[in-house]
């Protein structure tokens, strides 16, 4: 009888890695901007047509690409984030009432789902204190400095976007395409990588792993990236 | 008659499902390790910083930078990754890792557990312990059913400091495999070859629940 | 008169110490790092992921996968890392960033800031900006002192939904440099050149303190 | 003018490294067991004869190895830690009273430090509820299940080993060394990374790094590592 001596996440692509989506749940999306963003995994959830979707994700994309996608097919219901906008459909849902929106300071996003992965269910953070993003929330003095309480995000679904993953799930992200990948690989219930190399076991160094196979539920290798650039700025070789 | 501490180990391993990922104390359940059936893909990940630990090193193949949490050399398989303590107690409390199997003191028929102190007598610190009974699903506590005072280990209540509560859902004992239910107690799955129902009632001080026959168990 | 933005750039500049990470905001305050002081060393953080950002990069070497907090292409300098928007916020609000730079719409005189939404208008959220002034110690704002309509930014009372509460320690504008003491208000430090105490007491609303001579800004 | 573009973190050596570390402080040491142990710094404080320390730390060393060496000469006045008495001297000092002892479970232990350097004043853990680690401590329900409140560590000082670092501080540990010492780094408000192998920088690969020099003020290379093995497990090469 064969045996791997590992637990193998792959599965064939994006359309099999969506076993279990259904409309009307709660999920997150790595990346930064359209940095470190899962295209394959947006453009097989537009395919299959899930609506309802709560997002959570630090933006929301632009226009013709990255979650503007499904925006543009209304299969988003909220979006949970804490920078949009860059986006003129997102704008016109948010301002129609077609689209809840819940704003969230970054820091408390991405500690909210290392919180979900880590079985942290709350903690106190001084970020937003005295904000409207801190109403209805309970505040603590800790060190004579005000702190309100977050809660860890609970997500049935993950979306990641890795640089290079092994075939039981360990996952390197490339430069600042890292962002809200791993905390998020970490919160998913069901995490899914799309990596743009896909290795087998053994040949990632041990030591150099970003986020563990344990976190992972299911891993494809990735086709076609775009990797779209929002902001192309450069300077003049002669500088 | 009963088991030894080796077919302990094995009858634990039968319950290891394909794709879980395990963390295995300290004695009887590292033991576990050697019993893996076949066509079924574990991992085991030890607290200290490793996922996908392997057997010990051949001997001049130790390496100081490689150990795990019983402080003991190891290697590590293909796939395995290494991390900070503050990571490995994220998979642990966050219910990533699918089963731990530990060694206990006392259990307590609503599933209490200790194993960690003695009063009066030097305290070595509860480790990973607590972490682990209060996060994991499936706790399988791997033990002798009587202590060397040949006194109940299966108890009412845990008269020793408490590593965690309502925890523990299934014990292997050198006599028998038992579910524990909070409200029930401890329900009797199986018999070590050999050893009677009344054996097992004799020796166990906490509510057990006996159910038409019991079968022995498969090793 | 008053300073151009890559003025009050330079002039936040000299705030630098050697030794500290700074994290730069969008617009004004990203000119900083054009006007780092000769023998200062510092490491810029950007909150999406690396320490040690260096320029934009040149023409045909953008790389889609090193970008900014402001979505641009940037480059890393040697000694730069990369990591998650977790240990980045860890390292936000740990405070171990001595430096924040940062735009606003409105300053109170207790150091309050509003610089994220205009109610009635589309709101595109606060991205890391309210993690960032509640945990840096040393927060300055970079902005003009009176906004389009020629009303003074520097108020009594935000009218904006805030950003933040009393955590402004300074502010340099284009006609003046203001620290921010919680009970007195902004104490005028320095003129931008050519601009008179006059005109900036006319264009701050908030309580200003005028003590003795106000020295002109060195440029 | 000379400048490096870098904040340069070095320090000659473990000597060096001690400035400002006075009696009766709280410090943390990284390692687990004798894996990852700062060995010169541990050997300097000794001869430093810095006494009343309290101490942070997985485990409390051997009787004449790691942490053992300050508790020979009383230098430590109380061990905060998961796992000890794994020597002799820790356990007469203890069982006299001379030693003060606080066990904390393992993952809060670790949370602690992270809480510590993340900002994070205080969390919610289901360790050690219903047990002697909960006395005092606020209960709190999430999701049916108790958890307690638990807070933020305060240390001075914290002593890291790593297996490789730059002149900016960037830390790269090796296998299962790693363990507390990146949390630990975090949580200092001065931490002393001692390395194996101090490189220049650009050296190391920026996607690699496990901790970046932001949390690590003081760096030297480190000498003569013993690196002891606590428990030596083999197998015949037969098998």
């Amino acid at each position: 009888m064969s045996t791997t001596n590992y637990i193998s996440k792959v599965v064939p692509d994006a359309t099999a890695a969506l076993e279990g989506l259904e409309d009307n749940m709660t999920v997150m999306f790595g990346g930064f901007g359209l940095c470190g963003i899962p295209e394959n995994s947006i453009t097989a959830i537009r395919e299959k047509g899930t609506t309802g979707i709560t997002c959570i994700s630090n933006n929301a994309g632009v226009d013709d690409f990255g979650l503007g996608l499904l925006l543009h097919t209304r299969q988003i219901k909220k979006m949970i984030a804490s920078y949009v906008g860059e986006n003129d459909e997102f704008e016109r849902q948010m301002l129609s009432g077609e689209l809840e929106v819940e704003l969230i300071p970054q820091g408390t996003l991405a500690e909210r789902c290392r919180a979900a992965g880590a079985g942290v269910p709350a903690f106190y953070t001084p970020a937003g204190y005295g904000t409207e993003v801190a109403e209805g929330k309970e505040v603590r003095v800790f060190n004579g400095k005000p702190h309100i309480l977050e809660h860890a995000f609970d997500a049935p679904f993950a979306f990641v976007k890795a640089w290079k993953g092994d075939k039981a799930g360990n996952l390197i992200f490339k430069g600042t395409a890292r962002n809200f990948n791993p905390m998020m690989a970490m919160a998913g219930k069901i995490t899914v990588a799309e990596v743009e190399e896909l290795v087998e076991v053994g040949e990632l160094d041990p030591n150099s792993i970003h986020i563990p196979g344990i976190f992972v539920q299911r891993i494809f290798q990735g086709v076609g990236y775009e990797k779209r650039i929002e902001q192309r700025t450069v300077r003049a070789k002669s500088e | 008659m009963g088991l030894s501490k080796d077919q302990i180990a094995q009858r634990i391993a039968q319950e290891l499902r394909n794709g879980w990922y395990v963390n295995l104390g300290i004695g009887i359940p590292t033991l576990v390790a050697n019993h893996i059936p076949q066509g079924i893909n574990v991992e085991f990940q030890s607290e200290n910083g490793i996922l996908g630990m392997g057997p010990f090193p051949f001997e001049g193949e130790e390496d100081a930078d490689l150990i795990n949490a019983g402080k003991q050399t190891i290697t590590a398989m293909p796939g395995a990754s290494f991390f900070s303590s503050e990571l490995s107690f994220a998979m642990i409390r966050g219910q990533h890792v699918q089963l731990t199997v530990l060694g206990a003191m006392e259990v307590s028929d609503s599933g209490d557990i200790a194993n960690w102190k003695i009063p009066g007598r030097m305290v070595k610190g509860m480790g990973g312990a607590m972490d682990l009974v209060a996060s994991a699903e499936n706790i399988i506590v791997a033990m002798q059913h009587t202590n060397r005072a040949g006194e109940s280990k299966l108890l009412p209540e845990c008269s020793l400091p408490l590593t965690g509560v309502q925890c523990v859902k299934k014990i292997v004992t050198d006599l028998a495999v038992l579910e524990v239910h909070p409200e029930r107690g401890f329900i009797l799955l199986e018999r070590a070859p050999g050893v009677t129902v009344n054996e097992i009632q004799s020796k166990t001080a906490g509510r057990l629940v006996v159910e038409g026959d019991v079968p022995e168990m498969q090793l």
